[in-house]
């Protein structure tokens, strides 16, 4: 006799891996700071991905290997990185330009909340002590042309994420295309939220009753087109 | 694996359709890519609405597409030129419209409508008939006109030397217009006399990041507008 | 003869005032002008309000700036840094102000500074709160806010390498505010790690004319941030 | 008995030298397609000026010899130019985000007519058959922080050229600092304009008949201070 199991999503490597399978070769993508991230470390082999990193370099390579490190090459996160062949260094207001243009195919974000409608809050809690800070991400939900959001679920207290529309200031305003989380895959559409894949071991209803707005399943449809 | 390179000029054109907007790269003849305008020509397309600080001159490049009748509207500075007849004579029997713009402004329109900046408020033109019918509003006390962003189907590109990523960098005071261009246009086709594996260029010197480009053609050895003027040359 | 050179940093910061509006280059640690900055401090002007995208980390460069009290007003898009408590601390006391703006704002209203574009119809920031109170108007359909230029008095930069005339090249993600910066200020002054003499530099890879640049002190071994900050040094 | 001789006032080459005598060392300069261009070959020795062109060169040399010009490298007027040490290339954004954010100490422009208040006219007649051309003129004088004139002070058939308001389109309001013509050199002020100085063996009372407007003798004031 065993207590029931707890369903375990996926890990987060997990999900960059995942989301990295539904980037397409050529794609010019920006990656946000922290989760997101990770998603370099799993394009699969044969697919040539060009990373963006809006403190002014297209073509943003790994790490560098110990002792080859270059403190005035960084990424967004301010961690050191390489440049790729073919890469190309240009000053912020061609970056911006480069994402309010609309000319990055995708970029991939955390998220604090994200509404059914799209709307993305993931910049400010507004919290009374905090110290505001917005960055990049208005610019980048409002100019690149696929957005998706890289997240848990559910917050670490279990409150969930997806939500019918967002408490927290917002980022942008209908903007999110796409969700990761460790449980699922979940377009935005005109419909709202529509599970589109689910984690192994992971029910559509364990999804709906996390999700704090009608979620549609949209799986067999995807299948069968 | 990222390869922008095509063998074929038509390859480079053919996005267009009847009635697309064109920016075309060049200042008189540095920069103009003579030989993708020509391969615009032997398109066909009609009822173009082309962007070019000229009007091209003698009846090769820019000059040919519009005597071939496949202009409708240029949106330029300065359509005069020492050696061309085919824009002026045109405009005088009302066959083309003219959307005349100051040169800086030009510049910065095609700037914003690559950078999505959907209007900006500039001081030039101000108090002038080029400002007729525009919102003008007073910033520090001087009166600014209201101008937005321009963007196109298609932008024609000479470039020096081109990589496989589209990463460009340019010929002196043939860059012009062409960096804006290339960030203006939905798709960016742009002939190099010398192309590069990626990693060549220095990333410190691009001019033009790749992402900004769709199609390299390599043509190594473009005909110079003011040569093929001066030998009478026509096209096609 | 044009040589912008001077021996000393203290020149570079020479024309800042009290209450002056003072753009600093640097993306965290990359491209800050820490010696120049150390001037500024030295100098000892009040009531300063600072351009950058960061407030500075541990107690030397931006962050000492701030703790000696030199700063009224920060104008950035992230105020928060790994290993910095000044500007919280401050900002918690109500003892310095914020003005916080998108990054791709903050980068295109120096731009627009320098360029003489009085403002402009952005679609960032849109339907936030960070829109609150400013215009916004539809384009394409899409709500729009209207942003303006911002200029400064004093401009502090670091080059890779300057000439006499104020010509400037970069290190890598270095470059990043700098450029901008350096249009939009009235007086701009540049801290290189090597100076050439004109002519040195190839006329196409010039990132910032000299135009723009009015003061080059020769800083050959610039500290960097993470180093000092690393050691628990403080300013001054 | 010889009949009275027509005074002359100063060739287009020693309008060029009178004006480059003007610019200050160190001056970054725009000199307008035509006459004004003229004034580079007389820049006083010792003196370094830049000289931008338009079309993305800022230090711009005298022509190339021959067999040593390369037709992507030009000025403004297409016309093949050099580039000095310390030169630098730039696109045509960036050329015009110099002039119009105020960075040209200095443009000289040809005119069709100046008025008193400083309005310039200089790039229509507005005559039917003509081709509208503007260029960069608007931007110049929007833009550069001082905006001198080099014209002959009346037209071919006589007509004064500096009026009290114009009558041909305008290029900008209240721009010109500064005339030098073949008879004189005219500040233009709020109170119009002031001769400040007259050409060899020309009158002041030549030169108020063939103005268009009240014209100031600032001479005297110029000598005294």
């Amino acid at each position: 006799m065993t207590a029931p199991v707890e369903p375990v999503g996926l890990s987060r490597d997990e999900m960059a891996r995942r989301a990295a399978q539904d980037i397409a070769d050529g794609a010019y993508v920006n990656l946000g700071i922290g989760m997101p991230e990770k998603i370099a470390q799993y394009i699969p082999a044969g697919r040539e991905i060009v990373l963006h990193t809006e403190n002014g370099l297209l073509g943003m390579g790994p790490s560098p290997s110990p002792g080859n490190g270059d403190p005035e090459l960084i990424n967004a996160g301010k961690r050191q990185v390489t440049a790729m062949p073919g890469a190309s260094y240009f000053h912020h207001a061609d970056s911006f330009a480069m994402i309010r243009g609309g000319h990055l195919d995708l970029c991939v974000l955390g998220a604090l909340e994200v509404a059914a409608n799209g709307d993305l809050a993931n910049w400010s809690t507004g919290d009374e002590g905090a110290i505001p800070a917005v960055g990049g991400a208005m610019d980048l939900v409002s100019g690149v042309k696929a957005v998706y959001v890289m997240t848990s679920h559910c917050t670490r207290d279990g409150r969930p994420k997806l939500v019918e529309s967002c408490t927290y200031p917002l980022t942008g305003i209908g903007v999110v295309d796409r969700i990761y989380t460790d449980l699922a895959i979940i377009a935005v559409t005109v419909r709202g939220f529509e599970v589109v894949e689910l984690s192994p071991s992971i029910t559509f209803s364990y999804v709906a009753e996390r999700t704090d707005a009608p979620l549609m399943d949209s799986r067999t449809e995807i299948e069968n087109q | 694996m990222i390869d922008k390179r095509t063998a074929s000029a038509a390859d480079a054109v053919a996005t267009v359709g009847d009635g697309a907007t064109v920016m075309i790269g060049g200042f008189g003849e540095a920069g103009s890519p003579i030989e993708l305008i020509h391969a615009l020509i032997d398109n066909g397309a009609r009822g173009l609405t082309v962007v070019n600080n000229n009007t091209g001159s003698g009846e090769v490049g820019l000059a040919a597409l519009i005597k071939n009748g496949q202009v409708d509207k240029m949106i330029c500075s300065y359509p005069r030129s020492a050696n061309s007849t085919v824009f002026p004579d045109l405009y005088r029997a009302g066959e083309i419209e003219l959307e005349l713009v100051p040169q800086g402004t030009l510049a910065e329109r095609i700037r914003a409508g690559g950078a999505g900046i959907a209007a900006f408020f500039t001081p030039t033109g101000a108090g002038t008939e080029l400002a007729n019918g525009k919102e003008v509003r007073d910033f520090g006390g001087r009166p600014h006109v209201l101008e937005h962003g321009l963007t196109a189907d298609l932008a024609l590109i000479k470039a020096q030397v081109a990589d496989w990523h589209g990463n460009l960098v340019f010929n002196k005071t043939a860059r012009n217009f062409a960096p804006v261009m290339a960030m203006a246009a939905k798709h960016t086709s742009v002939q190099a006399t010398t192309l590069v594996t990626p990693g060549a260029l220095d990333p410190e010197v691009v001019v033009t990041p790749g992402i900004f480009v769709d199609l390299v053609v390599h043509v190594e050895t473009p005909a110079q507008e003011s040569d093929l003027v001066a030998n009478g040359a026509s096209y096609p």
